[in-house]
């Protein structure tokens, strides 16, 4: 049995123009020690997806459908044996490191609040922890930094303090959502170099969330590509780009522009034609199908289901061999 | 006034742009940052130039500095052989026709209660005023180059999406037939799909228009696609600069290289 | 001392100077010759000029002024033109009942502020937050004198339990003076208490939607303890400048609930003085009121800084 | 959003909805007893003094024997004056200093907004006493000083406001398109900040009219013959053990006219919030 399961998994927000599917039937495994990348653009619900995980989306949102985390249906559980699984066996680093760390107190006392509330700890078993964990994620002088806020910390500091506050109970899981989108270049390499390392140190699966796609492929073993709140097309890495099935996953990944590409050819960028819709606005079928050049009415009629186009790789795509094709053709 | 290059568009010379941050002791002076430290740049016509660096390089003050938002602490720039900051407010004005600027942020760089016809007239009713039906016309042309249709004229910037939005904020700054664009991070808060669309409006227009770019860029991949000439800012100063292709392929500074290796790689596409 | 509150010391001290400065003016120069406004128009020729030497009018401007203020300094004071004792003496008598007033009255506001706030914010947009909310919004619009009238009605016209007004004195012992003083400071608590009540809401509940919280949440914190570790301080910092604030509009309203309730407190004393055109007690009065204010809100900096650590000197 | 007219939002915010109803009331009121008022509110009739609520007289009479329901109507002519009239005094001088302090930046604004901290230390309706006590009392007095005591409350908030516009990237687009700091405040910032301050006239008109029957119940604020709530308040004290219920009404007429205007507040306020629109 995997390590974590969602199954058909939906998020319905109640907005101003009536409720909007942001999430729809999104279903996935994690096996312990696994890292799997969602790799999507704004609003196409990655970070709903996240949220809705760990049992923390916003007041106007539902969710349906099941997350099993170890054989225990999260759904069932009620908030308080939610609490004891936040923090513990999953945790959670989030985009703005400045704004996720509450500007009142110490950093020492926010990392050592998740070992407080979970594993009892207090006084010098608190602190040796705490101190402990600022070295693991790379803060140099711990002692000192263990009483600095928030604000008197660089954005990557902020971010490592982060970091040692997830892992700080050793969860089986860790949640990465954007977690160096607001950071420079330099800053975002070291981050992901320390996440992937203290991954496979500590014998973590990692979720990471980004709508970066070479972040997502230099750090996970597995993609999952969202768009329109519905997985796409999901498959390991190397899979992926060797064989993309689905017409948005390859019209996204011909999109990026690369260091380098200029070099090799003077082509231009391709293009997905149109724009990410909004969420109320989404369609019944195919949520791609208005900004597809292979769609047709079967494609608008029904939402696609994902379908085997290789081994541990589905794409939902009904017209996938067209798709493949018109690729190998260009 | 000086015989001015043909192809000089703009020549930054020496500059350095100070600015005092709030004190933190009460009988200390207060502490200055230098934003941009002694850099001189050139940009010449036909040859974009992009300007790399992290936050807080300096080179969104840089832009500043060459639109003359700001005025630099010490040294000059020049558009076409005029020091921008020993003009006064009227040849500036009519120099400005002649340099105009995109912005990052799509949802702020367009006033929220103005229709689309009027925010992107502002730099001609601004620069050169001119008939009802002329303005309407320069508007059309404006809004048809980026991609747009005459009936966006009396939409409001909320029934836009980002994407279409920077063509929005392209098309204004269009609309007085500039030379140079100075774009900061133009296409850094849009989705990738919609990036690529922006990124080849940017360079039809630099072919269809005559339009030279001054892109600042964190992302190295968008300024080798889009420029033709590198600087790389770090602390304030140029610490190198070159053609496109000789700083990609051979970086010489320790901070280009690090940065270089630094950008996450998305594997080649098979097929 | 931090910045923040040297800074912030330096304001305080120009505005108590300010503040002298702007009363001395306004009630000295601006109206004309203030012997002739106290004594008015009619007044004999002889009245007037002994009034002035009294008054210390033959001075010139500069010294007067500093003279009252060394002498506010000193505690020694000039007599009232009415009361014939000095003014200090005469405003410390009245301040044992406007201070306690105004203390009672914040006590009760926060009393029953806080908890409803609270309840508001965790019952975001339920029924219990929609009536707590109805119910402040008409506190607020309700005037505090009026509030007061029917107070008296109620519990004193109808009920009998409470005097229509009047004060017994310390003299009589701290029950009875603290009777007379609580249907006066519940009218003036039931105005800021509704304020406060909101405000507090607002603040939690923009509180509530930083990303801190979330952080906190996914932590493993349950709401209660979120709400009390990482919610409520934060909340803090807004809400107390309102209670600073609030602190001095009940001084001010202290003037007219005083009047309603036949209070001899400093609000009556200054009326009294304004109808008799006392105007050395008057000056005295509004220079001390916006003295107190100004020191409150100094406090308030002071709690800024011992709550806010970005307001602390960096070590780095 | 799209479509969404202001009226179709306002028309479904109950906060709106009922202090639009509410103020709408207070001026039709207002206006009504220009023309036409149940009995002459001025003429005096000892015989009926006192009386209580009656077909004849719906909110009884008053000490002279004046009709308390015309009176009141008669008063709400005083309230809306003095709302009008220290909210435009406010709303104008303050507005204005608060854009050129935002637009000036440095010294300027430094100056004008110690200027505004220093009188907000003294609390209004003290400054209001004040300088009523210097000027004398009356009803034109108590609108100044109503209004003048505004000033830095509307000019805080505007420069609170403007500031918050000023580091928009489309300022910074009008300056690139060469538009001087006057042209920009008045084409960009000031549309953009219209509606905060709106609501704050809304909130600083209910608190005039506070003001203004505080002022008059003191004795201190409008004079005889000139109608005024807060006066009536203060008349009807002194027979509270007789004739309770003349301290009933107006008290009504004020807290009802306070109501309307910071619902009204609260509302547009819910309406014209961004922040609020894309949550919902």
């Amino acid at each position: 049995m995997a390590l974590l399961e969602v199954d058909n998994l939906s998020v319905t927000l109640a907005t101003a123009r009536g409720p909007a599917r942001a999430v729809r039937g999104v279903s996935f495994a994690l096996e312990r020690g696994e890292t799997l990348g969602i790799v999507g653009e704004s609003g196409c619900g990655k970070s709903l997806t996240a949220l809705a995980l760990m049992g923390l989306l916003p007041e106007n949102a539902r969710a349906t459908g099941r997350v099993v985390l170890d054989g225990i249906d999260l759904a069932g559980l009620n908030e308080d044996a939610l609490c004891r699984i936040r923090g513990n066996r999953v945790g959670m680093i989030f985009q703005e490191p400045m704004t996720s760390l509450n500007p009142l107190h110490p950093v020492g006392r926010q990392i050592g609040e998740a070992l407080a509330t979970h594993r009892g700890l207090g006084g010098a078993a608190l602190r040796a922890e705490t101190l402990e964990l600022l070295g693991k994620v790379g803060i140099p002088e711990p002692e000192r930094r263990i009483r600095s806020y928030p604000h008197e910390l660089s954005g990557g500091q902020r971010q490592r303090v982060m970091i040692a506050m997830a892992l700080s109970c050793r969860p089986e899981i860790l949640i990465a959502d954007e977690p160096t989108t607001a950071l420079d270049v330099t800053v975002q390499k070291q981050i992901l170099d320390l996440i992937r390392d203290l991954v496979r140190e500590l014998g973590m699966a990692l979720i990471l969330i980004s709508h970066d796609l070479g972040v997502i492929a230099e750090n996970v073993g597995r993609i999952a590509v969202m768009y329109g709140g519905t997985i796409v097309e999901a498959a390991p890495t190397a899979a992926l780009f060797a064989d993309l099935a689905h017409p948005y996953a390859q019209g996204l990944f011909a999109a990026v522009p690369r260091v380098g590409w200029r070099r090799d050819s003077n082509a231009r960028l391709a293009t997905i034609p149109g724009v990410v819709p909004d969420l109320p606005d989404l369609p019944n079928g195919c949520t791609f199908a208005e900004r597809c050049t292979l769609a047709n009415d079967a494609c608008r009629a029904a939402a696609p289901m994902p379908i085997e186009v290789g081994p541990n790789h589905s794409a939902s795509c009904i017209r996938t061999d067209a798709a493949r094709l018109s690729r190998k053709s260009a | 006034m000086t015989a001015a290059d043909p192809v000089l568009l703009v020549d930054v010379r020496g500059v350095t742009k100070t600015y005092a941050l709030p004190r933190e002791r009460l009988f200390e002076r207060p502490p200055m940052i230098r934003a941009v430290a002694d850099v001189s740049l050139a940009v010449r016509a036909g040859r974009s130039l992009g300007l790399v660096g992290g936050s807080g390089s300096g080179k969104s003050t840089l832009a500043r500095l060459v639109m003359a938002l700001e005025r630099p602490t010490c040294g000059s720039v020049l558009f076409r052989g005029h020091d921008l900051n020993a003009l006064a407010p009227a040849p500036l004005r009519r120099l400005r026709r002649h340099f105009q600027m995109v912005f990052q942020d799509p949802f702020g760089s367009l006033d929220p209660r103005y229709r689309i016809g009027r925010i992107v007239a502002e730099p001609l009713d601004a620069l050169e005023p001119t008939t009802p039906e002329a303005r309407r016309a320069r508007v059309v042309e404006s809004l048809e180059a980026v991609g747009l249709k005459s009936t966006d004229l009396a939409k409001y910037p909320h029934e836009f999406s980002g994407g279409q939005r920077q063509r929005i904020a392209i098309a204004r700054a269009l609309i007085t037939r500039p030379e140079l664009i100075v774009a900061d991070e133009p296409v850094s808060a849009l989705d990738v799909s919609v990036r690529a669309q922006v990124l080849n409006l940017m360079r039809d227009l630099a072919a269809g228009f005559g339009v030279t770019y001054l892109l600042i860029s964190h992302d190295l991949a968008v300024v080798e696609y889009v420029c033709d000439d590198v600087a790389v800012m770090y602390g304030g100063r140029i610490v190198e600069s070159g053609t496109t292709e000789a700083i990609f392929a051979d970086p010489r500074h320790d901070y280009t290289r690090t940065l270089l290796a630094a950008v996450p790689k998305v594997p080649a596409i098979a097929g | 001392m931090s910045l923040f509150l040297a800074k912030r010391f330096a304001t305080f001290i120009a505005t108590l100077l300010g503040a002298s400065v702007l009363t001395f003016l306004a009630l000295e120069i601006l109206p004309g010759d203030p012997a002739l406004v106290i004594l008015g128009i009619d007044a004999p020729e002889s009245a007037i000029a002994v009034l002035r030497l009294e008054l210390g009018l033959d001075r010139p401007a500069l010294a007067r002024y500093l003279g009252w203020v060394s002498n506010l300094m000193t505690g020694t004071s000039a007599n009232s033109y009415t009361y014939k004792v000095p003014v200090a003496e005469l405003i410390r008598e009245r301040l044992e009942i406007t201070l306690p007033l105004a203390v009672l009255a914040m006590a009760l506001s926060i009393l029953f502020a806080l908890p409803l706030g609270i309840y508001a914010a965790q019952s975001h947009d339920k029924s219990g937050d929609v009536v707590i909310m109805s119910a402040s919004q008409i506190g607020i619009s309700v005037p505090n004198f009026w509030m007061a009238i029917l107070l008296i009605m109620f519990f004193a016209v109808n009920l009998h339990w409470f005097a229509a007004g009047g004060f017994p004195g310390w003299s009589s012992g701290v029950g009875p003076a603290l009777k007379a003083l609580l249907l006066p400071a519940i009218a003036l608590a039931t105005v800021q208490g509704a304020i406060l009540a909101r405000f507090i809401r607002s603040a939690i509940l923009d509180t509530m939607r930083e990303d801190y919280v979330r952080t906190a949440r996914a932590k493993g914190l349950t709401r209660r303890a979120t709400m009390w570790r990482h919610v409520l301080r934060n909340a803090a910092i807004p809400v107390v400048t309102i209670v600073g604030l609030q602190f001095a509009n009940l001084l001010a309203g202290t003037i007219v609930i005083e009047n309603v309730f036949a209070l001899p407190g400093i609000g009556r004393l200054l009326l009294q003085s304004i109808t008799n055109r006392d105007l050395v007690v008057v000056r005295d009065l509004v220079v001390m009121i916006a003295a107190m204010v100004v020191t409150i809100n100094f406090i308030v900096d002071l709690l800024y800084a011992a709550i806010d650590p970005r307001l602390k000197p960096h070590d780095v | 959003m799209q479509g969404d007219t202001f009226l179709a939002r306002g028309l479904r915010n109950r906060s709106f909805v009922a202090g639009g109803l509410l103020t709408l009331a207070l001026v039709a009121v207002a206006l009504l007893s220009l023309a036409w008022t149940p009995h002459d509110p001025l003429r005096i009739s000892i015989p009926t003094r006192f009386a209580p609520p009656s077909a004849t007289h719906w909110l009884g009479t008053d000490q002279f024997g004046r009709d308390v329901l015309s009176y009141i109507m008669v008063g709400a002519q005083t309230s809306l004056t003095v709302g009008i009239v220290s909210v435009v005094i406010g709303m104008t001088f303050g507005v204005t200093l608060g854009l050129c302090a935002s637009a000036a930046r440095g010294a300027v604004e430094e100056a004008i907004m110690r200027a505004a901290d220093f009188i907000f230390a003294f609390p209004a309706i003290l400054l209001a006493i004040m300088l009523v006590a210097t000027l004398g009392p009356g009803a034109v007095n108590a609108i100044v000083a109503i209004g003048i005591f505004s000033i830095p409350e509307f000019a805080r908030l505007t420069r609170g406001a403007a500031n918050a516009i000023w580091v928009r990237e489309f300022i910074l687009a009008a300056r690139a398109a060469g538009k001087g700091d006057a042209r920009i405040t008045i084409e960009h910032v000031l549309p953009n900040i219209a509606s905060v301050i709106i609501v704050q006239v809304t909130i600083r008109f209910a608190l005039a009219i506070l003001a203004e029957a505080a002022l008059s119940y003191l004795g201190i604020g409008s004079q005889p013959p000139t109608p005024s709530w807060g006066r009536m308040l203060a008349e009807a004290q002194t027979r509270i053990f007789q004739n309770a219920w003349l301290a009933v009404f107006p008290g009504i007429a004020i807290a009802l006219s306070v109501l309307g205007l910071n619902l009204l507040g609260d509302g547009l306020r819910d309406i014209t919030d961004p922040r609020l629109a894309r949550k919902r």
